[in-house]
């Protein structure tokens, strides 16, 4: 697996985390995307976090400029991109001052010495260049002359400045690959691909990538290079890629409509960091129909009326938009018809953190409606899970006529894992109440199974019909103001959305089933628990742990399971939410752990929280 | 794929309406709308089933219930975007918006100009009372200043909108008006409506009777329709009058009122209707009208051909696994083998 | 207190329930206004409810048309508008029909039989006359010929039939007065005032008025009338009116600027059952600025304008348009403006029962936003208390600078009772954070006290500053994306509204406090649960109440409170929604007591469900 | 009461520049609006705390913090509401709202329109740059039809709103255009919206160099714009090209290209511009004009006097008491013996 080329001391490693770091103009998404495809296509697991600046484009060199991509690659393990980083690659000074927090002592960082010049130093908010104090002195500095060396290998190219200068990512990316022993060829192709219309550019980044690398080979880095173990157990047999968690929804859409023979519908409206999800499947028009809505309020509306017709109907969003759409999320409740609602969480509230993650719409999801409204809630717990969770939401909006909020978030949506691409007939048949008998056909009768309403799509002779907000009657589905029909029916309302029970699987723990502590996680946090309690157990340390996909209804198993535990820790990136929600349903005490910061949680948090808690301490 | 009149089926209008009696106040203009409505869907050729009537809220918005087709009563001002989606999502079906004054153009301004912006195949009525019915008698956006409501009990401070203004504005490629009490108008105008293809806007001046009695009798009352209204006539002059005798003429942008010969010479400077002209000023100018200065004109202010929205709606389906492998996915054995799927493991070579 | 005219035998009564039902157009909402307010100008206490039929007008006759007006008075005790009828007045067959379930047993109907012909009677949906069948067998039935009587009385007045039928109401007023020995000065005065530019209507009125007595004091109807028994511990001296809910809230928001200091601003849109408190507010033009806005989002979003101006600023709506509001009121929240949103809760979810009432969206004002986003929620326990529970909202939103909720409910604003008119100087000063000194100012700062940030009114020369929905940083009010500030700011915005606490009366248990039951309400249950115990104390029967003004934050004594009793109990109009707050929050469980019928409770049913309890029966 | 200019207080364009650098790309319009609206500030008389700028969310909508007034960054589309409620209530402030195409036009566009109708004297600066900026890269509402974005792979399907156009059939009592790199005109017309009693909007043509790079490039380099644009003169004609040599004219309502003669006489059916004519429809037709079958219009297109909104609101105050009893409160005494209260108590007669 280890290319021939290169010949310094290879020190064979598990996982490694790195982060590359620069200014939002360096390109560093791409030299991270780059990586973790030739990393995932070596054979090694990867899990990525890209990180961007806020919102909007920040001053050159200023530490709001700076964008990061993470990767954490290797043999075993890899449930996260990583707590804090073996590598950082910093392009300049604020690069580097603002990722001083996420490196491990003794981290090795790979400086553009180039960029560290007073005025940059001093935008980076340094009084003094930290390449001369003590600052760094925890770490491995490698210096590299990154503009200079770019300068020289293009030399000859005839290339203004500026465009030499934003050459460098590729040394950069070259360098790294020599460092860590990547194969060259798929970055290779992919830059002729990419660059083959400009011829110049084209060049120029060729010739950079293979200076990178040669800066390497010449020794003039370091003498000892990396290089991931070859994997113990395989992948098992079968295509794969690299997914990130918005681009797994999109799939999970076009899934699952194609299992429950529908036509997809989207509408949606942009919104950071759920854009992705219309913008992949507007890429795939051949296979759906995308409307860029208005608003998010047209958004669901339209998808209300594609369900109408008999679509596969979703929406996407993130907070404010999902806040938009809670009138009309009622009305898809009242009318009964199924729907996707994806909301890619990010930090709120109001505008809040655009960019920065978040698990805080929860109680929103389940209770933020006028009256007595209730609906499915659903989760994903990775990247890849998304493309999952997405098909079982559909597979609930499908099977029992009624709006299911899928719960994903900006860490899940724009991070990235590698995915088994399945056949699409290992995945499920999703079932539908579409009907076509006129006999004795009412639109709001039930199915004794799920309590779904039949869905009789417009276009259906003999099954004509009319629907609407106002309280129906039982049955008839007929306009009624009966005070003991409001009562059955809010009854039946919920009752169908308890039925979902049901189809839980009885809730899967791990770890130490016999431990005093059950760690229970929902959503984006499944990868840092289940790294924490497989690091716990290897200690020595007994702890279980559990995850949920379904929210609501919860499983119905969920009670005594935490009933076994003398105590259940519950790490969510809100103040709390699910354990309000567990407390009031089923009145146990729950020890809450909570980071509201716009950051995911680090393994090594939960680990040492777990520590920490009594029953464990002994 | 859009509608394709299939054949006549020999459905009336009776077979149009639903069992639930319309719960309208007695005179109310809408019963005039549902007759009109129901007396048009026949004519098109297509089955009950493939048509869906779509409203948002107000007493405007209890059509749907009256009409035996496909009906959904939405949320308020919200119609568009439900009639929207139903209609990329199935372009086979003939899809009808009622909406009122306060649900088009107050909450649901935005989608009205959006959907007709856009150019769907759908047909939106919009029942203007100048006045919120249902929730008993709030000034709406097409209020007359001044008028003394509910909710402006010192008389209205608002400016009006004038709804074929904004329609025009956003780019309808079908806009009318008409008179709850001119049938035969209505008729005419929901007959071109349905045979247009592109969004088909009608704008209908309704009587509420409760709370909003006469205010358009100054254009619909037999003895002075004639002298206050102008029936637009394509490729025509603008002559109105109970006697045929007065003419709208054009004086820059300026329109005014001539006496006029019936019969006899056009002044050089008449106004010309023309609905087919593709700069809309002109159906803008006819939108700004308004009594007591000018004739108010009814019937079609414009009619044109545009790309229709639904069209770019068709997707063909294909091969969804090549879709999720997309173009960097590689194959691994259950050795752990790897490579390279397909075209992508094309040498690398180009330098 | 009994006028002189009137000589047959008089029964002294504690209280009476009488409903006057007919046909929409009957103006029966404009009969039972005029015996309440006679009846409350008599001394007697009053609350009343109105019963409009669904949103739009039925055809004539039928039970969907049918418009009622139900009023308890009397001299004791009135806390609600009666569980069920001692009198019902019926002007055609539909409003018997449907007011049947709520008739006591042997209660009195008085009829107007020339509406009992049988077009009328086959609408109503009857098969036979009823007054044909036994079905009325339990009651006192009083036939009255209503139209003939009326028109003999107007006869010469030269008016269309059609002019004559419509003054049958005033008969049935008239009649209703001779009944129950009613003060005719009033109604009398405000005949002429109502119908004084139209002099033959008003001539009509007013013999259809007199004849409708005429006919009781002719010995037409029965020989003994009713009165209510002198009062025995008189209101109080002072300036009494009747007020409805709506009203009061309106009244309260005038109310509260004025002690503010501040103007007052309203961004509202029309809606049922709130449109109310935007229209009596519009009506005092001279006392405030009200826009009805293009939606609810403007609606909201103007009033966060006028906050930002320094104006007490409110916006009112009821279920669909506080849905619509959602993303407005995290703004508020991230902001920290200070905001009162009016929601007149009505029976959801969706458009639901428009004109029928219900507790449904606390859960949704308590979690119905993205993010961690608390803000505080206070609700009104009566149409009179509308107008304290409002200035209690404004103080809240001026003290800690919040948006809070206000939730009253379609019963409460449209319902109606005796109020005291206090004096301004009565009601408290409203204390505000407004700031001019520019020394040393930051937006983000915070009072130590409440942790409410200063309030620069746009204009205060000095303090120019920007807000927005963006993450704040402490202090400065920067944007800031660092996640130690996301955190410290998520903990302070929760930690302002905990504050309020520390103003939260202690909470005040009624009835018997050493009972094994607590009754806990909220809302517009107190006075059916207030009457409830009563009741039951007076029978021996050992049951304790305690009525919530706050709902977030919860008064600090309740936890403590509620475990000093074996069991409590908690009636709402929803499925449950303050009884999960409480057991999510304090881990006590509650029995529930539900009703969602889109009526509220009678006072009988809680009485009876207290019977039940095991802690009860012993 | 309304914003009456204090008197020349001696603040520079420097003043109004508050101490955060603006977060905007190199090269960005939105820099250019910037320093033409600090520099209009100046002018206007008033202290800088009178000034309150209001924005929605996008990158014009940073707008805000760069100015060194009162600002408020709102919501995504409704910063015209947040500013409606604060100049209601405040009728003393200088509001000024700063929006995007999709801020304004897409999700906003209702709040867009009735804003304008209302007419009160709030300024609007609508930066149109055809895209999504601060999401990266989307279509808008006013993306040209064909044009590939993020969100249009295969290129816009939506026909293009015209902000102008819009505001025009809201009533728009001023309405401007200007290119962000034509700072001369830039100044002139902010000047004139800033003087402007009532609702004034001005569209400028901005470029965001990193999603949108050029959308208006034929309408702003220096080579071309004087022949696809033409500037607005309030009654004279409508004369453009490099040369001045062409010049628009008008048949029927078909605006039209003509060769002139520089200096020369005019076409009998030349174009005259008239900004202050009470019809909208001259202003609406020229809204309609567009590259490259007509220049371009830049300037403004209307400025018209109409009742300004908030000067309906304006409370004085009072006695509240009054008020609160109504007309049918009454007095109980301590031995609960009632009296009606003052006019109440009038005799019951009138029969
Ligand atoms: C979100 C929301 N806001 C407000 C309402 C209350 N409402 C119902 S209909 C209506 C206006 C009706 O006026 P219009 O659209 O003109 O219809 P009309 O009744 O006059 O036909 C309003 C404000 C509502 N149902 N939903
Ligand atoms: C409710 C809501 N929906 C969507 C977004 C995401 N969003 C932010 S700005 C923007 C559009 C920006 O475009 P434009 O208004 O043209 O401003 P520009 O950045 O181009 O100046 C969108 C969709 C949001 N912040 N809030
Ligand atoms: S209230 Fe007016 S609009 Fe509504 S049904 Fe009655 S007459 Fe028609
Ligand atoms: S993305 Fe475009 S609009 Fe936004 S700051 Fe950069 S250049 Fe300007
Ligand atoms: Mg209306
Ligand atoms: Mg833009």
């Amino acid at each position: 697996m280890i290319p021939q080329q290169f010949v310094h001391t290879i020190e064979e490693v598990d996982t490694v985390v790195i982060r590359f770091a620069g200014d939002s103009g360096d390109g560093m998404q791409l030299v991270g995307d780059q990586f973790t495809s030739t990393s995932a296509l070596m054979g090694d697991d990867v899990a990525t976090l890209p990180d961007y600046p806020s919102e909007i484009r920040a001053p050159a060199g200023t530490i709001g400029g700076v964008s990061g991509y993470q990767v954490c690659f290797g043999t075993s393990d890899v449930f996260t991109p990583g707590d804090s980083l073996d590598f950082l690659v910093a392009m300049n000074p604020a690069a580097l001052r603002a990722n001083m927090p996420f490196l491990k002592r003794g981290a090795t960082i790979i400086l553009n010495e180039d960029a560290f010049i007073a005025r940059n130093v001093e935008k980076a908010g340094y009084t003094a260049d930290p390449l001369t104090t003590d600052e760094l002195a925890n770490f491995r500095v490698l210096r590299v002359p990154m503009v200079k060396a770019t300068q020289e290998a293009l030399g000859a190219a005839g290339l203004s400045a500026k465009q030499v200068d934003r050459c460098k990512n590729f040394f950069a990316l070259g360098l790294s690959y020599w460092l860590f022993n990547r194969d060259v060829k798929q970055t290779q192709r992919w830059i002729i691909k990419k660059f083959g219309n400009k011829p110049d550019v084209l060049e120029a980044n060729q010739r950079a990538f293979e200076a990178g690398l040669q800066y390497g080979k010449d020794g003039k880095l370091v003498e000892r290079t990396y290089a991931t173990r070859a994997k113990v157990t395989p992948r098992g047999a079968g295509v794969y890629r690299q997914i990130s968690g918005n681009t797994a929804t999109a799939y999970g859409l076009l899934a699952a409509a194609r299992r429950a023979n529908l036509p997809l519908f989207l509408g949606s409206y942009p919104i950071t960091p759920a854009t992705d999800i219309m913008q992949v499947l507007q890429q795939n028009r051949e296979f759906c129909n995308v409307l860029q809505a208005e608003d998010e309020i047209a958004g669901i509306g339209s998808a209300i009326g594609a369900a109408f017709g008999g679509a596969l109907a979703a929406t996407s969003t993130s907070g404010p938009g999902f806040s938009l759409k809670t009138e009309f999320i009622n009305l898809a409740v009242m009318t009964e018809l199924p729907l996707v609602i994806v909301d890619v969480q990010r930090a709120g509230p109001s505008t809040g953190l655009p960019t920065k993650t978040e698990q805080s719409d929860l109680l929103q999801a389940l209770f933020g409606r006028h009256g007595e409204s209730p609906l499915a809630v659903v989760s994903a717990s990775s990247p890849r899970d998304c493309f999952d969770a997405t098909i079982e939401a559909a597979r609930i909006a499908l099977k029992y006529m009624t709006p299911v909020v899928l719960l994903t978030d900006g860490y899940l949506g724009n991070g990235s894992e590698v995915w088994r691409v399945p056949e699409l007939d290992e995945l499920p048949v999703l079932k539908t109440h579409l009907v076509t008998n006129p006999e004795g056909f009412k639109p709001y009768t039930r199915d004794p199974e799920t309590l779904a309403r039949p869905w009789a799509a417009v276009g259906t002779p003999g099954l004509e019909h009319r629907i609407g907000g106002l309280e129906k009657e039982d049955g008839s589905g007929n306009i009624s103001h009966s005070p003991a029909n409001h009562q059955r029916m809010t009854d039946l309302r919920a009752a169908k959305i308890e039925k979902i029970t049901q189809d839980i699987a009885p809730t899967e723990v791990y770890g130490d089933p016999n431990a005093p502590v059950l760690v229970l996680g929902w959503g984006s946090t499944r990868g840092v628990i289940e790294q924490a309690i497989g690091h716990l157990n290897k200690a020595g340390v007994p702890v279980a742990g559990a995850h949920l996909r379904h929210l609501n209804p919860l499983p119905p198993d969920l009670k005594a399971l935490m009933q076994r535990y003398k105590r259940v820790l519950l790490p969510e990136i809100n103040s709390g939410q699910l354990a309000y929600h567990l407390r009031g349903k089923y009145l146990i005490d729950i020890e809450q752990f909570n980071k509201v910061e716009g950051q995911p949680f680090r393994a090594d948090e939960i680990e040492a929280k777990i520590r920490s808690m009594p029953e464990i301490k002994g | 794929m859009t509608v394709v009149p299939t054949n006549n089926l020999g459905l009336k209008r009776q077979d149009f309406l639903s069992t639930i009696d319309p719960k309208w106040c007695a005179g109310c203009g809408c019963y005039s709308v549902l007759r009109w409505l129901t007396g048009t869907f026949p004519t098109m050729g297509l089955p009950r089933e493939k048509f869906a009537v779509i409203s948002g809220i107000g007493c405007s918005s209890r059509t749907p219930y009256y009409v035996d087709t496909y009906g959904f009563h939405t949320v308020h001002g919200r119609a568009m975007t439900v009639a929207t989606g139903l209609k990329l999502s199935r372009p086979d079906l003939s899809v009808w918006v009622m909406t009122g004054d306060g649900d088009a153009l107050s909450i649901g301004g935005n989608h009205f100009i959006h959907m007709i912006r856009r150019n769907p195949n759908i047909k939106v009525i919009l029942f203007n009372n100048q006045i919120y019915g249902l929730t008993k008698g709030q000034a709406s956006p097409t209020t007359a200043k001044g008028k003394k409501t509910k909710s402006t009990p010192y008389g209205s401070i608002d400016p009006p909108i004038r709804p074929l203004s904004m329609a025009i504005a956003a780019g309808a490629t079908f806009a009318a008006r008409v008179a709850d009490t001119d049938g035969q108008l209505m008729a005419d105008v929901l007959q071109q409506a349905a045979d247009h293809r592109g969004a088909a806007f009608v704008e209908v001046l309704l009587n509420c009777v409760i709370f909003n009695d006469g205010t358009f009798s100054h254009l619909t009352e037999k003895a002075v329709k004639q002298d206050t209204t102008v029936l637009l006539r394509d490729k025509e002059p603008l002559i109105f009058g109970n006697a045929k005798d007065r003419i709208v003429t054009i004086d820059g942008f300026r329109p005014q009122v001539q006496a006029h010969v019936p019969g006899g010479p056009l002044p050089q400077n008449a106004l010309i209707h023309d609905v087919s002209v593709e700069d809309s000023s002109l159906a803008f100018l006819l939108s700004n009208m308004e009594h007591p200065d000018l004739p108010v004109p009814v019937g079609v202010f414009r009619r044109v051909e545009q790309t229709v929205y639904d069209d770019h709606y068709a997707p063909k389906g294909g091969d969804l696994t090549r879709v999720f492998r997309g173009s960097d996915a590689w194959v691994e054995d259950a050795a752990g083998h790897i490579s390279l799927l397909g075209a992508q493991a094309a040498p690398a070579s180009a330098a």
